[in-house]
């Protein structure tokens, strides 16, 4: 293992405090490090919450400030965070407007903000994200897996509630934007737990893992490695396919290409290329793009592709201003 | 605490102790394997949680040895569900509050055992929306909890550590060639049958520890 | 070789059409893709124009925009552009108040920029950055590369161009931003040129390299992995003694934590830690710090750390707003 | 043409050409022999470099065909600034500029072919401020340039062949044992020894090239 560490159980703890330092203009760290908040919290505002696991930053920290999250709890590295961070973190920043918490649906991550709520005392509310295609939504399963598009829930949800929407409101949107948002990854290569010290799995020299989960979870298939146009184009037909069952077939769309830590920009604009290309093909309008590390692995090579259907309503909330570590603008 | 000791005083805080002691360092013993069966169907870090987990617990050490046993139960699911995380840490967690609450001020002999087991199942299947089948620890906990309940109030210390730890040795083995429906594992679909649970496995190894601390004799 | 592309000789087109389709409302591709320029050029200022190899995205067509540069220049990967694609990106953004050419040191960019300098018919300049002090100055060689500092002497000289600075204004303050800057960096891993199909070089398991440049050069010493408190300090010092020489000992600084594309951000904030408390306790106070993929080697994992030695002055430039692709606020 | 025909009536197009396809030819086949000793001491990409330049050479040759020689040399001095990047870009294309004005409407003999050389390694020298002794492509180009100035306007075509051959080698491998003090390898160091510098022996591939093309007896 390669990693520019101490010791793997300080690994997450001094990455944070780093960060806290470094983006103190925007964020404060909590007490006893439990979470992460706004610097400057705005208790008259319905107050959003997210979490999870740590290794995919800048998701959930860096996306704390004014118009997006109010807090966010990090967890153990790939692992959810604990009901005490989230009741601490919703005390902290939690007003009268209450308090939404936007949570990606694993079971680890489901149960513990479950009963963070159940011990919350002030009015609360949950979206829950799952936007990964790859796995299918069937009796087997507990639904679909919350990946990268919890970066636009995130922002659109954010927006209204920087705006004063109500907690009913916002847990509407939010609902409304994951039913809109569909993802699919494609790992290169494994991601390596620190604490683990070895890769979560192994890919042969000419392989790659199609329909990956964000903390390295196998996916679809195991496939050959093949031109990044045929990758690209697997993933669209994938994501098209599922969200035409929900009568999306074209139209305006955000779409964002995110790198999951270890494939550097001039790869993912070359897979925005190929997206971007193939999706206009088949009718869609890109309203809006993004490229960049936004929901990673870890230092897994590999990306993700995500579309939201958006109307004008969405695009003002995407486009409303923004000032986290990980995302600004406006 | 032998058997017949439980039916007369109750589980004493000391058995309780010693019997943390045990779990931790099987926990810790085994977090490696823990690990490597949550890579094969999850992401890895059962065994980390794990370890995290019950060596919080053990750090609790003194602050339980000042509590009845039922408020030491609640100590053990806060801690886990304060640092293990993950699906286990709520489900575990779960588990001993239920099964502190289940006490209600008795004296706790292998009866009231069995109901707090019980308890603390239906805890877990209430917090994981889950059932026997779905490739769960449970697949290791509802056979260990029916065991508990059919040996009765008077049951031989050896006879009955042997019918717990193959219970839980059945329930941990029956897990492969199922396909998960509840947690992470439940992704892979197809592709996670086949493989042990790793929260079966690792309620499995609960099981054994707390059974040799409990009716093991002083050596 | 594992790359999102489709083929070599396409990978730099592919990637820059996805670049420009993205940030469409900051930048534009010029003709014959020749450069990168802004959206909406201004000629009533001084042009700002940069370039080097490609692969070290998002520098520099990523720092093109409001406030930073008025066109780059994107060589093939690793490889100077060619004179006339500065002459081209010269006489479309170059108006009466001259061009600004900043280029990192390295035998090919000086001899490439210098052949457009003498072809352009208006007001030139150029501000050679070489800030890297892993490689010492001496007889021997042609002074130190030009790595990571380049984005704090862009953005500072952006700022103070956009405010409306003359030409030789900027090149005494170009002049004067390289002199107070020194970096160092270190690689885990070597990165894969997709021409090549194969890593530059090859490290061991357990080995780094100590002061590496951004196209996978040599470094000062190939030595054993260790921690990154040891590994930021050893850093921290080269940059030190270095500064030192010119006087500086203390003071404010800007730092910048800069990742080399492999690297994930929750590894460079932990050695922004080690690095900020390191500085710190030698008497530098840390005026401003960023932490991020900025200067990077295509999939190099990796980072250099950066100080630049800053007045009240150069703070307010620095702070200025930016808008670019890659750097954004105010 | 053989060198009594350039003595007699200098250098034709069609000469030009057919060195330029032999140039191209080496240059393609020893893209990778020149990128691996540019991945020891630079940054992997002569070999790449110069391909894509001397690819862009042959693209114009329909161009190139309806020139004098001089404007030939001309349009693949301008070519390879333009196509090659890097420090050879310049330096190549420099050295063909360099070149093209030195013929002064001339005939190109032998002599005037000298003078053309000589010129061209001035114009290197001036852009890369460097001189001999630096690891550079100067340590081929010099010693090829002072034995085509001594060998005079009537030299055996066989014997010039080998002189030059015997320079552009002896140049190259010179460049092993000494320590860059320009370009890419000059950061370096020490490391920089032991190695042959990738201009040196690309100068070296061309001047084999271009000699067989003027001097090898027709087949
Ligand atoms: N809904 C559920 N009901 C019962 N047990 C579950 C459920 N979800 C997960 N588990 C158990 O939790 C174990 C995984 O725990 P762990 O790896 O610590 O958490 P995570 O899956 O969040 O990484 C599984 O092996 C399984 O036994
Ligand atoms: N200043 C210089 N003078 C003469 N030759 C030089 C100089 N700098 C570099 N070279 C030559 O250029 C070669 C490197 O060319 P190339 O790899 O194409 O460019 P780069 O070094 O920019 O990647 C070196 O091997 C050397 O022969
Ligand atoms: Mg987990
Ligand atoms: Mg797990
Ligand atoms: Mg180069
Ligand atoms: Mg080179």
């Amino acid at each position: 293992m390669k990693k520019f560490m101490n010791d793997a159980e300080q690994f997450l703890s001094e990455s944070l405090a780093g960060f806290v330092a470094v983006h103190a203009d925007v964020v404060a760290l909590g007490e006893g490090g439990l979470y992460v908040s706004r610097a400057a919290p705005n208790k008259a505002k319905v107050a959003l919450i997210s979490g999870g696991g740590s290794g995919h930053e800048p998701l959930h920290a860096g996306f704390v400030g004014t118009g997006m999250l109010d807090a966010a709890c990090p967890g153990q590295v790939f692992t959810s965070p604990t009901p005490d961070q989230m009741l601490a973190a919703a005390n902290a920043v939690g007003g009268a407007p209450g308090v939404l918490f936007i949570v990606k649906n694993y079971s680890g991550d489901c149960m513990n903000f479950e009963m963070a709520a159940e011990l919350y005392e002030g009015k609360i509310a949950t979206v829950l994200v799952n936007d990964d295609v790859a796995v299918e939504d069937s009796t087997w399963t507990t639904g679909r897996r919350g990946v990268a598009g919890t970066m636009i829930v995130e922002k659109i949800v954010g927006a209204a509630a920087e705006a004063g929407k109500s907690l009913d409101e916002l847990k509407a949107l939010g609902d409304r934007v994951v039913a809109a948002t569909r993802s699919m990854g494609v790992a290169l290569t494994s991601c390596t737990v620190p604490a683990a010290g070895k890769p979560t799995f192994t890919l042969g020299e000419d392989e790659m893992e199609m329909g990956v989960g964000i903390h390295g979870e196998p996916g679809r298939r195991r496939v050959k490695l093949t031109s990044a146009k045929t990758i690209a184009g697997e993933m669209v037909e994938a994501i098209v396919a599922d969200i035409a069952k929900s009568g999306v077939t074209g139209g305006p769309i955000i779409l964002l290409v995110n790198g999951f830590g270890g494939t550097p920009a001039g790869e993912l604009y070359l897979m925005a290329e190929m997206a971007r290309t193939d999706l206009a093909a088949r009718g869609f309008t890109l309203a809006r793009m993004i490229v960049g590390n936004y929901i990673t692995s870890l230092d897994m090579a590999g990306c993700s592709i995500t579309i939201t259907a958006v109307d004008d309503a969405l695009l003002a909330l995407w486009d409303a201003p923004v000032k986290t570590a990980g995302l600004v603008w406006g | 605490m032998s058997s017949t000791d439980a039916a007369q005083t109750g589980l004493t805080i000391e058995a309780l102790t010693k019997a943390i002691d045990a779990v931790v360092a099987t926990i810790v013993d085994h977090a490696s394997e823990l690990t490597d069966l949550d890579m094969a169907i999850g992401d890895g870090d059962h065994g980390l949680n794990m370890k995290r987990g019950f060596e919080a617990v053990r750090g609790a050490a003194a602050k339980i040895a000042a509590q009845t046993p039922a408020d030491a139960l609640k100590t053990i699911g806060t801690t886990l569900i304060m640092t293990v995380g993950g699906a286990s840490g709520p489900l575990y967690g779960s588990l001993f509050l239920a099964m502190s609450k289940a006490v209600a001020d008795r004296p706790i002999d292998l009866v009231v055992a069995a109901e707090m087991l019980e308890a603390g199942i239906q805890a877990v299947q209430s917090r994981g929306k889950s059932h026997a089948g779905e490739k769960t620890m449970l697949e290791t906990l509802i056979p260990v909890g029916a065991a508990l309940t059919a040996a009765g109030p008077a049951a031989d210390p050896a006879a009955l550590t042997a019918a717990l730890k193959a219970a839980a040795a059945a329930g941990a083995a029956s897990t492969v060639p199922l396909r998960a429906s509840k947690g992470r594992a439940s992704f892979l679909g197809e592709r996670s049958i086949g493989h042990m649970d790793p929260g079966a496995r690792s309620s499995e190894l609960m099981v054994g520890a707390v059974c040799d601390a409990f009716f093991a004799p002083a050596p």
